[in-house]
């Protein structure tokens, strides 16, 4: 199928990585609204500056799906100041690339790590990432 | 790759009949003549041209003179609604439409807007169905056209166009209807029904894409869109379709013959395919009208997803879906008519729409119902909407 | 009825090519679905669209991103036109284009006129060429389109595009050619003419009708002419016609390859017809430019009978002419494009375009030159125009 | 061939009746202008107030030349008072009808007949048809 999305994009949406909740995650990030169409939820478990373990949930396109994915693969293992530094470009090139109407969703997966790494210096040191501010706010919250 | 495709798609476009692609064979390199042409090539063509007006004609009861060729559903849209305003500014200013409607009418609208004219777009209910009366209410002295759609693409809500129209007659108002989802679908008496103009469009009834119609009831008065040479009695330039113009009459004839036993035939799997979704599928709701509805539209909210990931699955299992009006992805909006009904944004963005054919089999339909249910549930394992999902 | 029919009229329309009409066969019924669709079906045909479009631009040497597929060269000039006025009310309300372009331009900017837009109409000599002077005299502040056609489709001649677009872009205007008689037949480069937007129409050059495309400079601002769904990155509404515009990039693949040696041997027939009938029929005068004309027109003015007369005498014997724009028949005035170099009305009226094409031969040619005299002499026998006419 | 004209109309035109100058003419009237494409001129011989001869010559299209035809067809033997009773109607519905754009070819063959008349009239009596007048006036005058 010539589709819209390239191969990769359709491996991690169709197998994502990573997927469900984390019940022992100290970082959780929500970003997007339904508005939009895309919510992505982000669990990080981080240990000694390490993300240790990391799952996503998503409502959202083939990309968003895609991208979260992705974003897990790339920040788990890695210390937060490197998962910071993960953008939404680094995020669609290991995509082999987007649809340009659906570069929002990498946006959205930059995002949702770095909400869930706020989260986590939240609950850790008291203050949040320093000038984090996602592009649009969850509107409701959901328990999980 | 898979063994057979399913295509429940309908709403967007139909594959040509095979007859229609057989009636087209002879004009594209046979009988080529420019229909404007007085010689003999020229006036085979135009011969083909008439007699192809002859068939449109039959399955809404209008006269030949009263029906001009398009390249579409969206020009026969543009033209009727720029053609009857820029023909009445003397008379008015006013244009009543609805919020369901195409984008084809609501865009062209919208830039009427901008240019100085004033629209009111009428809510639905939650059917989707405009309420006459609030017609009446909305019509004032400098109204010079009602423009309400006979069935929605989306959901499928069969209008209440005869109301309508009765009401917008008796106060003098040109009524136009986009008929885009029900020519050769459903039966329609312009005469009986009293409209003044009805689009049509030949690739959603199994005829060719880029050609259309516009019935233009006899004595309207319409300023062309497509302005040029004289073609079409001066009312629409530029070289006709020839082939696709006698694809789209030969596909009335077919229309004509398979109308009613195809509705009805298309109703019940129809029927079918959203009993067996609701069995299977708990938190799902029928978006549209629960009867007056187009026999081939099944259109479903599914809590907690999204619809382009349910799509892209479907697809991986070879059926073709749709999650809105396929003319508008890209965008990143829910769908319009969704949100007209009141369908909440989240659940907007989670509609399933899918539209049945000719082709379609009961087995199609089982398929279906059996696909469906384990996609749904895998995505609402990852959504981060579903209490408790997992 | 006769042995063979020959077909001199090519500039109203041409026969599609075998291979185009072979390239659209399978969407129609097979790959039918709608390029705005997600699913398979929907990518199938997106595909093929893309792939037409990157034929397009090889004519030209464009980018396919600067491509719009259109319904003819009609909607394409009206879109131009439109497009860009509407997009650019801030900076000015006025059009510069000549006294000779098709209707679908002329028509159009006459309604730009009603609608308070100013338009200018240069002169053209007596060839029916555009003095690049007249267009920079003509340029205000209030300027923002020009638009003159590349070459005229009734007498052939072919426009000074280079000389005229590089005073149009130092003014900083934006420049519009309709080349509905060129593209496929002459080479053409936008770059290196600096074109802004540039009209096509697909069965002026072997291919389907009721398909064109409109090149549009990357980044140049336009209003859509064609509202509704978001088709053709918003620039153009409406489901693609699928198999029209992969016949017509089927038509530019074969039009690339044959171009060259199709206009020597054209050129070459057509000198031969203007020859053979000055030779033979006195009082004749040859409309156009002697040497800047379409490799395929011959536009010759026969004093004291009248065009249609002519045709069909011509008719009956099986040769198929025209006696102006085929567009324009049905209406009573002669030829604006006649008017306009100065050819007297009686004249005008008495004028007879033959165009020839891809399957003319020597032996048409013969054939026309010995059938046309007798048919003059008969009609010039019965004019009281005719002194000593018996 | 299906075209714009009747059978009737593409026989006249291709064998027109009575074509020609008539030298012993007493009668001629010409009608019609370059400007909208059609010019007909009318020579009739009358001999005790009856058409003994008709002839015509006509620049113009084939309706316009069909009608001129058939027009020196219904008046030929005819006697003046029933050639001027001659109307576009019936000169069309002899044709077996024009196209609806042709009709003005008819009246122009009504006027063509009128107009000889009015030249014998003018010629032998000094004094024209009473109120005649063509609706367009011939621009420019040949010798013949
Ligand atoms: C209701 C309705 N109106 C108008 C249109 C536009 O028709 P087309 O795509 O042929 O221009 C469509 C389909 O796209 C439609 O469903
Ligand atoms: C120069 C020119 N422009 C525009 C057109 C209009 O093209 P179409 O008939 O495809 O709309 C034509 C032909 O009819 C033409 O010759």
């Amino acid at each position: 199928m010539a589709g819209p999305y390239s191969e990769k994009v359709m491996d991690h949406f169709m197998h994502p990585r990573n997927v469900g909740e984390l019940p022992d995650a100290n970082g959780i990030g929500q970003v997007g609204n339904p508005v939009c169409g895309d919510i992505m939820k982000m669990y990080i478990k981080v240990k000694d500056n390490i993300i240790t373990d990391v799952k996503f949930q998503t409502f959202g396109c083939g990309a968003a799906i895609a991208t979260s994915s992705m974003a897990t693969e790339l920040i788990k293992g890695k210390t937060l100041e490197e998962a910071l530094k993960l953008t939404n470009k680094a995020v669609a090139e290991a995509l082999d690339g987007l649809p340009k109407v659906k570069m929002h969703c990498s946006v959205l997966a930059e995002e949702a790590v770095q909400a869930a790494i706020d989260d986590y210096l939240k609950k850790t040191t008291g203050k949040g990432l320093p000038g984090f501010k996602p592009h649009e706010e969850p509107l409701e919250e959901h328990e999980h | 790759m898979d063994a057979k495709r399913i295509y429940l798609d309908h709403a967007a476009t139909t594959p040509a009949h095979p007859d229609v692609v057989k009636a087209m064979q002879p004009y594209f390199s046979d009988i080529y003549g420019n229909p404007s042409s007085i010689h003999s090539f020229g006036q085979e063509a135009k011969a083909a041209l008439e007699s192809a007006r002859e068939k449109v004609v039959v399955l809404i009861n209008a006269r030949p003179d009263e029906i001009v060729f398009t390249s579409g559903g969206t020009e026969s849209d543009n033209f009727a609604l720029t053609g009857i305003v820029y023909a009445n500014e003397k008379k008015g200013d006013h244009i009543i439409t609805s919020k369901i409607e195409h984008h084809a009418v609501t865009e062209c609208a919208d830039f009427l807007a901008k240019r100085g004219f004033n629209v009111t777009y009428l809510p639905v209910d939650k059917y989707g169905m405009v309420d006459p009366m609030d017609v009446k209410k909305a019509i004032t002295d400098k109204t010079v056209l009602v423009s309400i759609m006979h069935a929605n693409n989306e959901i499928g809500t069969i209008e209440p166009l005869a109301d309508i129209i009765k009401i917008v007659k008796e106060k003098g108002v040109f009524f136009h209807t986009d008929a885009v989802q029900t020519f050769g679908h459903l039966p329609i008496d312009v005469n009986k029904i009293k409209a003044d103009l009805l689009s049509l469009s030949g690739h959603k009834f199994y005829g060719p894409k880029g050609v259309g119609a516009l019935y233009i009831r006899k004595g309207t008065r319409i300023v062309p869109f497509l302005r040029g040479g004289a073609q079409e009695s001066n009312r629409r330039a530029s070289t006709e379709n020839v082939p696709g113009i006698v694809g789209m009459g030969a596909a009335c004839m077919i229309a004509q013959a398979e109308m009613a036993t195809a509705a009805l035939r298309e109703t019940a799997l129809r029927d079918k395919l959203i009993r067996g979704i609701m069995e299977k599928i708990p938190e799902v709701t029928l978006n549209g009208h629960p009867t007056a509805r187009l026999p081939n539209n099944v259109n479903i909210a599914i809590k907690y997803v999204e619809g382009e990931s349910i799509l892209l699955n479907l697809d991986m299992m070879g059926i073709a879906a749709s999650s809105g009006s396929a003319c508008t992805s890209g965008s990143l909006d829910p769908s319009h008519v969704l949100l007209a009904i009141g369908v909440p944004h989240a659940l907007a963005h989670g509609s399933l729409r899918m539209t049945l054919g000719r082709q379609t089999t009961v087995s199609d339909i089982d398929r279906t119902i059996e696909v469906l249910p384990p996609i749904v549930e895998k995505l609402r394992a990852m959504s981060p909407l579903k209490k408790g999902g997992k």
